[in-house]
C-alpha cells in the first residue's frame, strides 16, 4: 500500500508515492538526494538525522515520511541562504567545531534549534542543549565555542 | 539471567500439579502459547506469540518437562526460536502444601535471550521475564481453581487476571503498611 | 580564507590558547587557520560512501549469527530467493574458498592464525558473524529477505571470560588449535626477578583494560563496481587505509592489483575501527564481480557494534618494586589478552604496543610483559585509538599512583623522581625504544601551575575536614607516534606525497595518508602554502584514492602529519629545485642568484643593489637577455609544461613524489590534571578542572592539535566512567545500541584548559610528533586517580573502569 | 534499520481513529509521536500490522484549565508542555518532568499520551502523572472512561487501556501550591530514568505538611507512588529527620529491577536519595 506524501523541503515542493514504512530520513536521502542528513544509529540516539519540521528539530530516522506529509522541512543543504552560510555553520568553521563532520549536520541544525530557543545560551546550556547529538571526535568544547561563536553573531544582527 | 520467586496460588496442591503438568493447560497458561504438540513423554513443541506490550515476537520450540516428581517437583523448560532472536528459560518449581489449602511454588530459573532482543532490550529482560512468571501463575492459578471437566478460563482473562491481582497485591501492601504503622490494630 | 585575527568578531575567550609555532616567520605554519575541508561539511555536501549514488545499484542486507559458538547444521535460503527484488542469497558455503582469508598482518612466532572467510561456513564464532548475504534491488527488500533464511544451529558452550578461556579444560573455540591460547610472548629487558627482589617493596595489583568500542559516527560502508568489459573493480569503502587494504582485497579476489581501485572518500571518523581489512569489504568486491552490478551495504549500528573491531580487553597483574624514596626499580606485567574469535589485522600486535610503552615516561631499569593472548568467543579486538599504549600508559601511571599511595608520597613526586631528565635523551627504555626527545618535568611543570597543584591540594584537605569528597589525579604520558620506520610496521613505516603545481600554478597535492577528520587537506596545505608562497586557496589536497593518489599507508598511530607531512615537505624541497632552476633559466641566470620572496623570483643581485639605493634612471645594473626583472610561480609552471623554453636537457613538468621513510617513532609526553569530587551518596562524578599539557612538538595548526587532544580526553573519559562492551556468559553482546552503549554526550564532559610545552624531534625536519591519541593516552589515569584519589580516605588503592556510581557508592557505604 | 510493512492510516477525526482501531484490534497500533515505537519496529521487535497515526487529529493537542483541572490532550508534545509559561506558573512539575526526557529533538516529536499509553518501565511521566493524582480519559466507540493514575500502570509497557481504547487527555487537579519537583538519575547511555522521582506537596499554614504526592519511576516493572512516604510525611512538620526517614520507605514493597547500570540494591538506595532530594527541592521550589 502506497500513500502519497507532500512536503516542502528547503523551499522546494515535492510530492511523491512511497511506502508507508519508508523513513523519513531514507526519504530525503534517496528519494530527494538530500544526502547531508546522515544516519548514525538505529534507536534515535545519536542526532545525526536531525532535519527541522516546520521549526522544529527532529530525529529524522524515528519518523515515517508519512507523517510529514504537510509539513515543511529544512535540511542542512537549505540552511545557507543565497550562498551565505548560516551563522552556525560559520561558527563551526571559525571555531573548528567538527573534524569527521559526520555528526556535522544534524548538530548544526539542533543548534540553529538551540538559539532559536535560547538566544544567548551559557555554556552549561549548551552542552544540555545538545544532549540529542553524539560527536565522537571533538570533545563538544570547540562545538560549545562555535555554538556561543553563533550566538554573538545573531545577537549582534549581522 | 537467573529469576527466582514464589507465588501463593489458592489451590490444593495435587490439582496445581494436574494443572502444571496437563498440555492443555499448559498451552493456555504459557503467555502467547498458540500450539503445544506433544512429540514424546514430557516434551512438546510450540508456537509462542509473545512479548510485552509492543514488544512482540513468534517464537517456535520445544517445551521438556523434566525431573516429574508429583506433587512436589517438576523442571519445565521452554525454548524458542524467531526473527527477534532466541528465547531459552529453565526453572525449577517446587510445590509446597500450605495449611490454609493453598500452594506455594517456589521457582528458580534461568532465562536466556539472544539476537536483537538480547542486544537491545537488556534493561527489560528481567522485568519482562518477572512479568512472564507473573502471568504463567496467574493463569495457572486460575485453571487450579476450575474443577477438572469445567470449562477453562476464557480468552481476555489473562489481563483481567492482571489487573486483579495488582490491585489485591496493593490492597495487601497496604494493609501490612498500615499495621507497620499501627501495631496496635 | 581568513585567519582567525582576520575574524569579525572578537576572538572566543579561551582560557589557555595553544602557542603558535615560535620563531617561524611561516604566513600559515603555527597558525589557526581555518580547515579548507569544512565548507564542503557543514553544507551537507560532502560524500560519505553511502552518498555516493549509482545506477542500478544492489543492497546487501547480512543475516549474523545470534548464537556466540554454534555449528550451522543448515540453512534454508529457498524461500529469501524467491522473494520479491530478491537477485541473490550468498552462504559461506556458496562461497567456498573463492575469497581469500581476511587478513591479519601480525606475524608473531608460534601465532595461531584460525582461517577466516568473509560468510561462517560450518560454524560460527561470535554473536555477529556474518552468515549470509542477501542482495536485493533495494535495501528494504533485502531485509525483509533476512527474515526468511532459516539458520539451524547446534548451540556450543560459549568462551567469553578471557581469564577462563586461557585455562586448561576450557571449551576450545578453534578445535584445531587444541586451546584458545593464540600466542604467549615475553618481552622486557633487564633482571626482573633481580630487580623485584632488590626493591624494599614490591606491589601488586590486578588491572583491568575493559573492552570498548570504537564508534566511529559514520558506521562502516562499502560500495563496489565491477565493470567487466574493463575488468576493473573498484570500491569505495570507509577506511582509513585505501592502498593497504586495495593490496590485500587484490590478494583475497585474486585480482590484479592494478585493476583494483579502492576509494576512501568522505571517512566520518575511524579511530583504528577503520584501519583493517573486513570480511564485507571483499565480499562486496566479490558480489559486484559475480553480478556485474554496483553493490552497496551500509553497516547499521547495532552491526557496527557487533562486528566491528573492539579495543583494549586487557586483564593483567602489575607487579613493581620500588625503593622507599620512591625510585622504581622494575615492572612487570602478566596479561591475558583478550583478542575475540578472529585475528584481524593487527589483532595480535596490539599486546605488543603495549609491551613497548611499559616504561612510560621512566627510567625503569627492569621491565618484563608476559602476555597470553586468548580466543574468546566474541568480536575481534584492534586498535582502538591508542592501540596498546593506552593500556601501556594506563598500567604504569596507575603503579605510579600505587608506590605513591604505599609510600605516603605525593603522587607528582613519585613521578617526578622517576623521570629521565632532558639530557638523557634520546633515551633507552628497558622495553627496547628510543625515546627522541623531551622534557617531562617542564610538561609537568606547566601542568602544575595552571592547575595551581599546592593550592588544590589545599582545598582537597579543607574539603575532606568538611566531608566532600574531592581528588586530584595525575597522568605524565608518554607515547609512541609517528609510527614509524618500515622495519617497525607489518606494512611500510613510510608515507608518500606528490606535489605538483599544474600549468595554471594551482598546486595539488597527493598524499598517501588518508585522513578523516584529522584535517591534513589544511595542514599540508599550511605547509605547501608557505614553502611555495603561494596562496593557501591555491592548493588542494588529494588523498583517499588509489587511482589518483602513489601508493600510501594510511592514517593511524598520530602519523600522518609527522610522517606524510614530512612526505609532502620533502616533495616540495624536490621541486623546488626544479622550479628554481626554470626561474633562474626564465631571468637568464644562474639559479644560484636566484632569490623568491612574496611569490617571485628576481635575481640577486639586482634585489642588493636597488636596496643600497644604487639603482637610477640608469636601470638595473645587470643586462637582461630576456627583460623579465621577475617571475611568478605561475609562470614557471607554464614554461614547464608548455616546455618550450626549458633547461637544456630538463624534463617537462612540474611534479615530484617523495616517499619519506623516518628513521624512528616520535615520543610526545605530556601531564594532566584532573580534579572531581563526588557525590557521597550517589557516588556520581564531578569535574571540577581539567588540565592537560601535551607536548607534540612542533605544531602546523594549534587549532587542530586542540581539537585532537579534546577529543581524545573525551574517550578517555568515555573509558573511564561510561563505556564498556559487554557480553553475558553466553557470549550474546548486552551493549547492543547506543541505548546501552555510553558514548559520553556534551553535558558529560568538561572544558578541558588546555596548554602546550613544545620540544621538537630531530626525527622529521618539521619538528612534528603527532598528537591524534595523545589526548586518549594521557587522559584515562589521571580520570581513574582523581576518583581513586577522592576515596583514598575509604583505603581505596585501585578500581576498575569505568567506574560507575554505583561502585563507588558501594566503597563510600560500606564504611 | 528497516522496519516491517505496514498499513498506515492518519485519520482526521478521534472518532475514525476509534472505528478503525475497533476493527482491526489484533493489528493495529496507534502512533502519537512515535519516539518508543518506531524504533522498536525499526529493530523489528514491533511489527504491528497497521499503524494509526493520531497526528492529523489537532484536536487531540492542548492544555487548557477546566473544572479545576488540567487537561492535556494525549498528543501534546513534551515540549510543548515544557515551554508552557501558564503550567510552569501553576504546575511547575509538569515542565519540569517534560524537560527532562531524552533529548530536545524527542521532545518536539514525543507526546505525553504517547509516553503514558506506552509504559515503558522507565519513562519519566508515569512519575509525574501519580504525584499529581491525574486522572487519564480512555476512549473507544462504546464510550470514554477515566483511570486514576494509580490504576493505570499494570506492568512494564501494559496499562488498563482496552485494547479498543485510545488515551485521549491526562486530567491533573488544579494544584493548591507550586511545591514541585521532578528528580532524575538518568542512565547515561539512554537518558531513561535508573529512578525518576516526582512530588507534589503543600503544607499548612503552620508548615506541615497538607498533600503530598510522590511518584516513582524506574525502580521495578512500572511506575508507582510511594504511599509510604506519603504517609509517613502527610500532617508532619517537614524538617530534615523525618523526610529523610520518609523517603527510606521509597520502595517499599516494590521489587527493584536490575541491569547494567544498576543494581536493585542501588536502584533502592537511588530512589530513596532522590526521593529525598525531590522533596527538598519541591520544598524550595515553593513559592505560594
Amino acid at each position: 500500500m502506497k500513500t502519497t506524501v507532500r512536503m516542502k523541503v528547503n523551499g522546494v515542493e515535492h510530492s511523491h508515492e512511497v511506502e508507508p514504512r519508508l523513513l523519513l530520513v531514507h526519504y530525503l536521502r534517496d528519494v530527494l538526494g538530500l544526502t547531508g542528513t546522515h544516519i548514525g544509529c538505529d534507536t534515535s540516539i545519536c542526532g545525526a538525522c536531525t532535519v527541522l519540521i516546520d521549526g522544529q528539530a527532529v530525529k529524522s530516522c524515528t519518523m515515517f515520511a508519512v507523517q510529514a506529509d504537510g509539513a515543511e522541512v529544512t535540511t542542512i543543504e537549505g540552511l545557507a541562504s543565497n550562498g551565505k552560510l548560516h551563522p552556525v555553520q560559520e561558527g563551526f568553521w571559525e571555531c573548528h567545531g567538527l573534524q569527521c563532520g559526520y555528526c556535522t549536520p544534524g548538530m548544526i541544525i539542533a543548534a540553529v534549534q538551540l538559539l532559536e530557543r535560547n538566544p544567548n545560551p551559557t555554556e552549561d546550556e549548551v552542552r544540555h542543549g545538545l544532549e540529542g547529538n553524539l560527536c565522537r571526535c571533538t570533545g563538544y568544547q570547540h562545538i560549545v565555542e562555535a555554538v556561543q561563536y553563533a550566538a554573538r553573531k545573531l545577537g549582534s544582527g549581522s | 539471567m537467573k529469576i527466582e520467586g514464589t507465588h501463593t496460588l489458592r489451590a490444593r496442591r495435587e490439582r496445581v500439579f494436574r494443572a502444571l503438568t496437563d498440555p492443555a493447560v499448559l498451552q493456555r497458561c504459557l503467555p502467547g502459547c498458540e500450539r503445544l504438540e506433544k512429540t514424546g513423554e514430557n516434551s512438546y513443541s510450540t508456537t509462542m506469540k509473545t512479548g510485552v506490550g509492543s514488544i512482540k515476537g513468534v517464537f517456535t520450540g520445544i517445551v521438556r518437562l523434566e525431573d516429574v516428581r508429583p506433587p512436589e517437583h517438576y523442571r519445565i523448560a521452554v525454548e524458542g526460536r524467531g526473527q527477534p532472536g532466541f528465547l531459552k528459560g529453565a526453572g525449577d518449581l517446587d510445590l509446597e502444601e500450605q495449611t490454609d489449602g493453598t500452594t506455594l511454588i517456589r521457582y528458580a530459573g534461568d532465562v536466556q535471550v539472544g539476537g536483537t532482543l538480547a542486544s537491545v532490550g537488556q534493561r527489560m529482560i528481567q522485568g519482562a521475564a518477572k512479568m512472564m512468571a507473573t502471568q504463567f501463575f496467574t493463569a495457572l492459578e486460575a485453571e487450579a481453581q476450575t474443577q477438572e471437566g469445567e470449562a477453562p478460563p476464557k480468552h481476555g482473562f489473562f489481563r483481567t487476571a492482571l489487573r486483579w491481582i495488582s490491585g489485591r497485591l496493593q490492597q495487601i501492601l497496604q494493609r501490612l503498611r498500615r499495621s507497620k504503622r499501627h501495631p496496635q490494630s | 580564507m581568513r585567519l582567525e585575527g582576520e575574524a569579525t568578531l572578537e576572538p572566543l575567550p579561551i582560557p589557555h590558547r595553544l602557542n603558535c609555532l615560535e620563531g617561524t616567520m611561516a604566513k600559515y605554519i603555527g597558525q589557526r587557520v581555518k580547515r579548507t575541508e569544512d565548507p564542503r561539511l557543514i553544507k551537507g555536501l560532502a560524500h560519505y560512501v553511502d552518498d555516493i549514488r549509482l545506477p542500478d545499484t544492489l543492497h546487501v542486507v547480512f543475516l549474523r549469527s545470534i548464537y556466540a559458538h554454534a555449528r550451522i547444521t543448515k540453512i534454508d535460503s529457498d524461500e529469501a530467493t524467491k522473494a520479491p527484488g530478491v537477485v541473490a542469497v550468498f552462504t559461506g558455503r556458496d562461497i567456498g574458498d573463492r575469497i581469500g582469508p581476511v587478513p591479519c598482518a601480525s606475524a608473531l612466532e608460534g601465532l595461531k592464525v584460525p582461517d577466516h572467510r568473509p560468510l561462517a561456513r560450518d560454524k560460527v564464532y561470535f554473536v555477529g558473524h556474518p552468515i549470509a548475504a542477501v542482495v536485493a534491488t533495494d535495501p528494504y527488500l533485502a531485509r525483509d529477505a533476512v527474515d526468511l533464511i532459516t539458520v539451524d544451529y547446534e548451540e556450543l558452550p560459549a568462551v567469553v571470560d578471557a581469564e577462563e578461556a586461557a585455562k586448561s579444560g576450557s571449551p576450545v573455540i578453534h578445535e584445531q588449535f587444541g586451546d584458545n591460547i593464540a600466542y604467549r610472548l615475553t618481552a622486557g629487558e633487564g633482571d626482573i626477578d633481580a630487580a623485584l627482589a632488590s626493591a624494599d617493596r614490591v606491589i601488586r595489583q590486578r588491572i583491568v583494560n575493559q573492552r570498548l568500542a570504537p564508534v566511529a559516527m559514520e558506521p562502516r560502508g562499502v560500495l563496489a563496481r565491477y565493470l567487466p568489459g574493463e575488468g576493473e573493480l573498484t570500491i569505495w569503502s570507509s577506511t582509513q587505509i585505501p592502498h593497504l587494504l586495495r593490496t590485500q582485497l587484490a590478494l583475497m579476489l585474486g585480482i590484479p592489483e592494478n585493476k583494483l581501485r579502492v576509494i576512501a572518500p568522505e571517512v566520518g571518523g575511524g579511530f583504528g575501527s577503520k584501519l583493517n581489512v573486513y570480511g564485507e569489504e571483499a565480499l562486496l568486491g566479490w558480489i559486484s564481480m559475480q553480478l556485474g552490478k554496483p553493490v552497496k551495504w551500509i553497516e547499521t549500528r547495532r552491526e557496527n557494534l557487533q562486528a566491528t573491531i573492539h579495543g583494549r580487553g586487557q586483564v593483567g597483574e602489575i607487579e613493581i618494586g620500588c625503593k622507599n624514596d620512591g625510585t622504581v626499580t622494575g615492572l612487570r606485567y602478566n596479561v591475558i589478552a583478550d583478542l575475540g574469535a578472529y585475528l584481524q589485522l593487527l589483532t595480535p600486535a596490539i599486546p605488543t604496543l603495549t609491551g613497548l610503552m611499559l616504561s612510560g615516561s621512566y627510567k625503569i631499569p627492569a621491565i618484563q610483559i608476559n602476555v597470553t593472548a586468548v580466543f574468546t568467543n566474541k568480536m575481534a579486538t584492534d586498535a582502538y585509538r591508542g592501540a596498546g599504549r593506552p593500556e601501556a600508559t594506563y598500567v604504569v601511571e596507575r603503579a605510579m599512583d600505587l608506590v605513591a599511595a604505599e609510600l605516603g608520597l605525593d603522587p607528582v613526586e613519585v613521578r617526578r623522581k622517576n623521570f629521565p631528565k632532558p639530557e638523557e635523551f634520546p633515551f633507552k627504555t628497558a622495553t627496547g625504544l628510543f625515546y627522541d626527545s623531551g622534557n617531562y618535568e617542564a610538561a609537568l611543570n606547566k601542568a602544575l601551575e595552571i592547575s595551581d597543584y599546592a593550592k588544590l591540594r589545599e582545598e582537597q584537605r579543607r574539603a575532606r575536614d568538611q566531608g566532600r569528597l574531592i581528588g586530584i589525579g595525575v597522568s605524565s604520558y608518554v607515547e609512541i607516534c609517528a609510527l614509524g620506520p618500515s622495519q617497525a610496521m607489518p606494512a611500510g613505516g613510510w608515507e608518500s606525497a606528490t606535489v605538483r603545481i599544474e600549468p595554471t600554478g594551482k598546486v595539488t597535492i597527493l598524499t598517501g595518508a588518508s585522513p578523516h577528520g584529522q584535517g591534513q587537506e589544511t595542514s599540508f596545505a599550511q605547509i605547501a602554502a608557505d614553502e611555495l608562497g603561494v596562496d593557501i586557496n591555491d592548493v588542494t589536497v588529494i588523498h583517499g584514492d588509489t587511482s589518483i593518489v602513489q601508493y600510501g599507508i594510511g592514517t593511524f598511530g598520530s602519523r600522518a602529519t609527522a610522517v606524510g607531512g614530512t612526505a609532502v615537505l620533502k616533495a616540495i624541497e624536490k621541486l623546488k629545485e626544479k622550479i628554481n632552476r626554470i626561474a633562474a633559466h626564465l631571468l637568464g641566470t644562474d639559479a644560484s642568484l636566484v632569490a623568491f620572496s612574496e611569490g617571485r623570483f628576481s635575481i640577486r643581485e639586482a634585489k642588493r643593489a636597488a636596496a643600497a639605493g644604487e639603482v637610477t634612471a640608469a636601470g638595473p645594473p645587470e643586462p637582461k637577455p630576456n627583460g623579465k626583472k621577475s617571475v611568478s610561480l605561475k609562470d614557471v609552471a607554464l614554461a614547464a609544461h608548455l616546455a618550450k623554453d626549458l633547461p637544456p636537457d630538463m624534463e617537462p613538468g612540474l611534479s615530484a613524489t617523495y616517499f619519506f621513510e623516518p628513521k624512528n617513532f616520535t615520543f610526545p609526553f605530556g601531564t594532566h590534571i584532573v580534579v572531581v569530587e563526588i557525590d557521597r551518596e550517589t557516588g556520581d562524578v564531578k569535574f571540577l578542572r581539567y588540565v592537560a599539557v601535551d607536548d607534540c612538538g612542533k605544531v602546523i595548526n594549534p587549532m587542530l592539535v586542540e581539537g585532537q587532544i579534546q577529543g581524545g580526553i573525551a574517550q578517555s573519559i568515555g573509558q573511564a566512567l561510561y563505556e564498556e562492551v559487554v557480553y553475558d556468559e553466553q557470549g550474546q553482546l548486552v551493549t547492543g545500541s547506543l541505548m546501552d552503549y555510553a558514548v559520553p554526550r556534551a553535558h558529560m564532559i568538561p572544558r578541558f584548559e588546555l596548554d602546550r610545552t613544545e620540544t621538537p624531534t630531530d626525527v622529521n625536519p618539521l619538528g612534528i610528533k603527532g598528537v591524534g591519541e595523545a589526548g586518549t593516552i594521557g587522559a584515562t589515569p589521571a580520570i581513574v586517580g582523581a576518583i581513586i584519589d577522592a576515596l583514598a580516605p575509604f583505603g581505596v588503592h585501585h578500581l576498575d573502569m569505568p567506574i560507575k556510581p554505583e561502585t563507588i557508592w558501594r566503597i563510600v557505604n560500606r564504611s | 534499520m528497516i522496519p516491517a510493512r505496514f498499513d498506515y492510516f492518519a485519520p482526521s477525526t478521534l472518532d475514525e481513529a476509534l472505528s478503525l482501531l475497533s476493527q482491526h484490534l489484533d493489528d493495529a497500533k496507534i502512533l502519537a509521536g512515535g519516539h518508543s515505537l518506531i524504533p522498536a519496529m525499526k529493530l523489528r521487535l514491533a511489527q504491528p500490522a497497521m499503524l494509526i497515526s493520531l497526528g492529523r487529529i489537532k484536536s487531540l493537542s492542548y492544555i487548557r484549565e477546566e473544572d479545576g483541572q488540567i487537561r492535556i490532550g494525549a498528543m501534546t508534545t513534551h515540549y510543548e508542555i515544557e515551554s508552557s509559561a501558564r503550567l510552569r506558573e501553576i504546575c511547575p512539575l509538569l515542565p519540569e518532568c517534560a524537560a527532562s526526557i531524552g533529548d530536545v529533538q524527542v521532545r518536539n516529536k514525543g507526546t505525553i499520551g504517547g509516553s503514558l499509553a506506552h509504559a515503558d518501565p522507565a519513562a519519566d511521566w508515569p512519575a509525574a502523572i501519580i504525584a499529581l493524582g491525574a486522572e487519564l480519559v480512555a476512549t473507544s466507540t462504546n464510550g470514554e472512561r477515566t483511570i486514576h493514575a494509580d490504576d493505570f500502570f499494570i506492568d512494564m509497557f501494559t496499562t488498563a487501556l482496552e485494547p479498543n481504547e485510545i488515551l485521549r487527555e491526562i486530567r491533573v487537579p488544579l494544584p493548591t501550591g507550586t511545591s514541585q519537583a521532578y528528580l532524575k538519575a538518568a542512565q547515561p547511555a539512554s537518558g531513561f530514568a535508573i529512578v525518576g522521582v516526582a512530588v507534589n506537596l503543600t503544607r499548612n499554614a503552620d508548615g506541615s505538611c497538607q498533600m503530598i504526592g510522590v511518584g516513582i519511576t524506574g525502580v521495578g516493572p512500572k511506575a508507582y507512588r510511594a504511599s509510604a512516604v506519603e504517609d509517613a510525611l502527610r500532617g508532619k512538620m517537614l524538617d530534615e529527620q523525618t523526610i529523610k526517614d520518609a523517603a527510606a520507605h521509597a520502595c517499599d514493597g516494590v521489587d527493584a529491577n536490575s541491569d547494567l547500570y544498576a543494581s536493585a540494591e542501588y536502584r533502592r538506595h537511588l530512589a530513596r536519595v532522590c526521593t529525598r532530594r525531590a522533596i527538598e527541592a519541591a520544598l524550595r521550589a515553593n513559592r505560594g
